[in-house]
């Protein structure tokens, strides 16, 4: 990835404006990753708090075109532009390069659009899908979603007299992705800005479909303040709750490893919806929560080990 | 040369799509939709479409893709039937919103409960408010006309409207019928080449289509799109006379057909296939001195609420067949469009509505002729017998 | 009311599989390069392999505008002669139908299956399965009852049916099956059994 | 901007289109905070961490160095200063707006 000095000559193509809230892990995302490509872009959004904030009309923060179509359609809709732009080029219609990128939040991408990105992807259209996973619908106000992680203080798994908020493991989505056999998949974070733009620069540059899953901590629904987006993301990375890796055409490769691997209790302890764990009677929860961290960090430990050619 | 061919009505309306040979098209199969596709995934297989063909995982996706392509600048096409259409439902209103001239012919089919693949025409009906123009097709012939009389409708720069040409499923989908297909070169040339109004494909103008709009512009939009589908009335009779005029067809090109009406004392309103044997019961029934009538309504959206009613007007009772119900409404769906049509007209004749054909139970000719039979006793007595009739219903 | 007389109306019965829908479209296809109007379609259900289905072919001097079923045939073919046990294939025969059946037993006999004694209806039999086992190697009645029909009806040349389906299948089907299916039909018309 | 603030059913663009890119910059987010970044150029080191972590593209640059900050547009998280590495003082700080 080039340098920031750089990439902050390149052109912008998300602008001001958009009224995404104070301190949100979301745009940043964008602005670095959509840098990363020379080619003219074509993004679409599911409905989401991206889609929602970038495009009140008649402001929009995008610089690129956009489409928005709906909420579960979007990895379809996308398809549908590159399908057009396949078609037009035979034709001779088109002149231009273009490359296309669809995003949507975990709702929008491991819930109510996963048929839509898993028919996209394995039809092999040549697009970029970003899910921006800030772990639940916080476009509405923070409902459960299937990547909230397990306790989580949700506005539909609220803790109460007989709950610790949601039950339950949250969806490997990156995994079930890595299952399509696609050219490109990884795992990223904003705190890893290098490596999130190397992962969005790697993905634009390789034809077929691409899915990079990244971490996008959110202020009012994670409960945290307005300048702590960074550092939720950091500890995400160094509990080992968001591993960041990537597997390049099988090849699975470990893109961070903390220097000493953090309980994930120092993931939870910033924030508020977790806040409810650290009462003697959900200690319980916390360890639960830990054993799918331990699990899921050594299965991509094994995974990222097997890959490597032999010495 | 035209050409007489022996084809289903899928396979005459693949054979429009080959001759309109669309940049891309989005499909998932659907009973009876599926021999459509199939033919045409035929003409990809033999290079004698270069279409780009995306099979998609399910309609909701297919309608997704068409927003996706269309709006990339690419003349489109789907089809579909039934809960496929059903399953699109909510993008068939984002593609008209955002005034994408789609082209989609839906074979008529049933919709669940109880599951039922035969033909009837809840499917579409239950898509009647969603922005699109609908032509009904009486055989597989106006199928593959209103095909691709369609592209031209719908990308008129006044219009830019969808338009879904529908055919009663395995009635005419499935059936073999004599089809008169007009030269490719001929054709190619009434279609046209596809020129956006708008394309997100334009480096120099990067747009951005669907934004969020609230109470200051939604509705200022919505009557905008509106627009377009009141312009198209004027749009269909003018493709259609130049359809008529270029390849001499003798298919309905009208907002409706006015069958026998001039000195008509009754009228069977219909729609679709059933138009045949109610042609031919009108026939009969005027060899034997009754003044009989039909009117086959052609596009349903928009309605012809004006046009209708001049028309109507002149008889003493009308009977509408609806092949599908408004549950909780009057009757059919067709059957409210004509009341409302006939609504301030003096001395409107008496109106009863007759459901038929659900889920392809079969409507012979001497079901039309009990319709014929209750018009004369109302004539007579002042009053239909039932408000309204179910045709071969188990009663 | 079948709107004139210069249009016949032809029902077929048979069980999936045994080819009564590809019958019904390859007659109309052959009597429509004739220059008559044509159409055939089946009766569907979600019937597989084995279940009794119905297909139907209409020919007409005039454009055919009627999608109904036929009711009232004028002729029926009946490519399974297990089915004349199970449904009445005579129902709505006209007065002065014809009905075909794939038997290897007399049609006198026939008729009296069906209880046609007294009735003006003609009733013809072709080994169809034995002639499609001949030819083909396994049975597939449709195209002998093609050959039969066309036997009984004149109203095509059985040699114009057999080039019809040539032309349709060329491509399709090997040459040995093509060649085979023609065999069939030409076999059926000349034996095709009357009272 | 005009032809849509300013637009009826008769005029507004077809489909509801946006037909300029990035119209949102003319939408000011710059009043939603109670504190602003201020910035101290001979304190920065130029690594860009604000820039890059800003999710209101917000930090202006100029041939790859931060300039100054974009207050009409930011909306005053104070994530660039929060991230700021510059010892013992800051590049940027924040600041109660005079309100």
């Amino acid at each position: 990835m080039a340098k920031l000095k750089d990439l902050a000559q390149l052109p912008e193509q998300l602008s001001a404006g958009h009224r995404l809230c104070p301190g949100c892990g979301v745009p940043p995302i964008f602005r670095l990753g959509l840098r990363q490509t020379s080619a003219n872009l074509l993004v679409g959004g599911a409905t989401g708090c991206l889609e929602v904030s970038s495009s009140i009309y008649p402001y929009s923060a995008w610089k690129c075109s956009f489409i928005h179509n709906a909420f579960e359609n979007v990895a379809a809709t996308v398809s549908g532009a590159e399908a057009a732009y396949k078609a037009l080029k035979r034709r001779g219609k088109m002149e231009h390069e273009y490359k296309f990128l669809a995003f949507g939040g975990d709702g929008g991408t491991y819930d109510i659009g996963l048929q839509s990105l898993s028919g996209a992807m394995e039809r092999g259209h040549n697009m970029v899908y970003v899910c921006y996973d800030n772990e639940a619908y916080q476009n509405t106000g923070n409902q459960r979603s299937s990547s909230t992680p397990m306790g989580s203080n949700t506005t539909t798994t609220p803790v109460g007299k007989k709950s610790y908020g949601r039950v339950g493991q949250r969806k490997d989505l990156t995994a079930i992705l890595i299952a399509h056999h696609i050219p490109y998949v990884a795992q990223g974070l904003i705190s890893n800005w290098k490596d999130l733009g190397h992962k969005f620069e790697r993905a634009f540059e390789i034809e077929g479909p691409c899915f990079i899953n990244v971490l996008a901590p959110c202020i009012p629904g994670w409960k945290i303040g307005e300048d702590a987006m960074v550092d939720i993301a950091r500890l995400a990375a160094d509990t080992c709750f968001w591993p960041c890796y990537e597997v390049d055409h099988g090849v699975w490769k470990l893109n961070y490893k903390p220097k000493e691997k953090l309980p994930v209790i120092e993931f939870l302890k910033p924030q508020g919806r977790f806040r409810h764990l650290f009462r003697p009677e959900n200690k319980h929860v916390i360890d639960l929560l830990q054993e799918e961290v331990d699990e899921r960090w050594s299965e991509i430990l094994r995974n990222c080990e097997a890959s490597k050619p032999a010495a | 040369m035209p050409e007489l061919l022996a084809l289903t009505g899928n396979d005459a309306v693949a054979y429009a799509m080959k001759q309109i040979n669309p940049d891309v098209v989005a499909a998932y199969p659907i009973t009876p939709q599926t021999s459509l596709m199939q033919k045409f995934a035929d003409f990809v297989a033999d290079g004698e479409v270069d279409t780009e063909m995306v099979l998609v995982e399910s309609e909701h996706s297919a309608m997704s893709a068409v927003v996706g392509s269309q709006a990339a600048g690419a003349r489109t096409m789907t089809a579909t039937s039934a809960c496929g259409l059903a399953l699109m439902h909510e993008v068939l209103y984002i593609a008209a919103g955002y005034r994408l001239p789609v082209v989609m012919p839906v074979v008529n089919r049933a919709l669940s409960a109880p599951i039922n693949i035969q033909g009837d025409h809840s499917d579409t009906m239950g898509a009647r408010d969603a922005g699109w123009i609908h032509i009904f097709s009486e055989n597989a012939q106006e199928a593959y006309e209103n095909t691709l009389q369609a592209i031209r409708i719908a990308e008129h720069p006044e219009v830019l409207t969808p338009v879904m040409v529908t055919l009663d499923g395995f009635i005419i989908s499935h059936g073999v019928e004599t089809v008169q297909i007009f030269d490719t070169a001929r054709v190619q040339q009434f279609v046209g080449e596809y020129k956006p109004a708008f394309t997100l494909l334009n480096p120099h103008k990067p747009m951005t289509l669907g934004s969020l709009d609230f109470s200051d512009f939604y509705f200022e939009h919505k009557v905008s799109q509106l627009q377009g589908i009141n312009y198209s009335p004027k749009v269909i009779l003018e493709v259609g006379r130049e359809f008529q005029r270029t390849f001499g067809g003798d298919c309905c090109y009208e907002h409706f057909e006015a069958y026998r009406m001039d000195d008509a004392e009754m009228a069977v309103i219909v729609l679709g296939s059933t138009a045949g044997a109610t042609r031919m019961v009108v026939d009969d029934l005027r060899s034997r001195g009754i003044a009989a009538g039909m009117v086959k309504i052609r596009t349903f959206r928009p309605f012809p609420y004006e046009e209708l009613a001049a028309t109507l007007k002149k008889v003493k009772a009308v009977a509408v067949m609806d092949r599908s119900l408004a549950y909780g409404g009057d009757g059919g769906p067709v059957h409210i469009e004509v009341r409302s049509a006939m609504y301030g007209v003096n001395n409107a004749p008496l109106m009863a509505n007759y459901i038929y054909g659900l889920g392809g139970k079969p409507i012979d000719l001497v079901h039309i002729e009990s319709v014929f039979t209750d018009m004369q006793q109302a004539i007579a007595t002042g009053k239909f017998p039932r408000r309204i009739g179910y045709l071969n219903l188990k009663e | 009311m079948n709107d004139t007389k210069s249009m016949l109306e032809i029902r077929w019965h048979g069980r999936g599989g045994q080819g009564a829908v590809t019958a019904s479209k390859v007659l109309a296809e052959s009597a429509m390069s004739l220059g008559k109007y044509i159409q055939a379609f089946p009766e569907y259900g979600s019937e597989r392999q084995g279940a009794p289905i119905k297909s139907f072919t209409r020919i007409s001097e005039q454009r055919i505008m009627t999608h109904a079923q036929v009711n009232t045939p004028d002729v029926v073919m009946v490519l399974d002669p297990t089915l004349l046990s199970v449904i009445d294939v005579t129902e709505g025969l006209q007065e002065d139908g014809i009905i075909i059946i794939n038997t290897q037993s007399e049609p006198a006999e026939i008729r009296g299956k069906l209880n046609l004694h007294g009735r003006r209806a003609r009733v013809y039999t072709i080994d169809a399965t034995g002639i499609s086992l001949k030819h083909l190697g396994k049975s597939i009645p449709n195209t002998p009852m093609v050959g039969a029909f066309v036997g009984v009806t004149k109203l095509l040349a059985p040699e114009a049916v057999a080039e019809d389906f040539r032309k349709k299948f060329a491509g399709k089907f090997k040459e040995e099956i093509i060649q085979g299916n023609v065999q069939c039909i030409m076999d059926a018309a000349k034996e095709v059994k009357s009272e | 901007m005009k032809k849509y603030l300013e637009g009826t059913y008769k005029t507004l663009p077809l489909a509801g289109l946006v037909e300029e890119a990035g119209t949102a910059e003319n939408y000011n987010t710059g009043g939603w905070g109670v504190f602003k970044p201020v910035f101290k150029p001979e304190i920065c080191i130029q690594c860009l961490f604000c820039w890059v972590y800003c999710p209101d593209s917000s930090i202006l640059t100029e041939g790859g160095k931060v300039v100054a900050i974009d207050y009409e547009h930011c909306k005053g998280c104070g994530l660039c200063s929060k991230e700021c590495p510059t010892k013992p003082e800051k590049a940027i700080i924040m600041v109660k707006k005079d309100l």
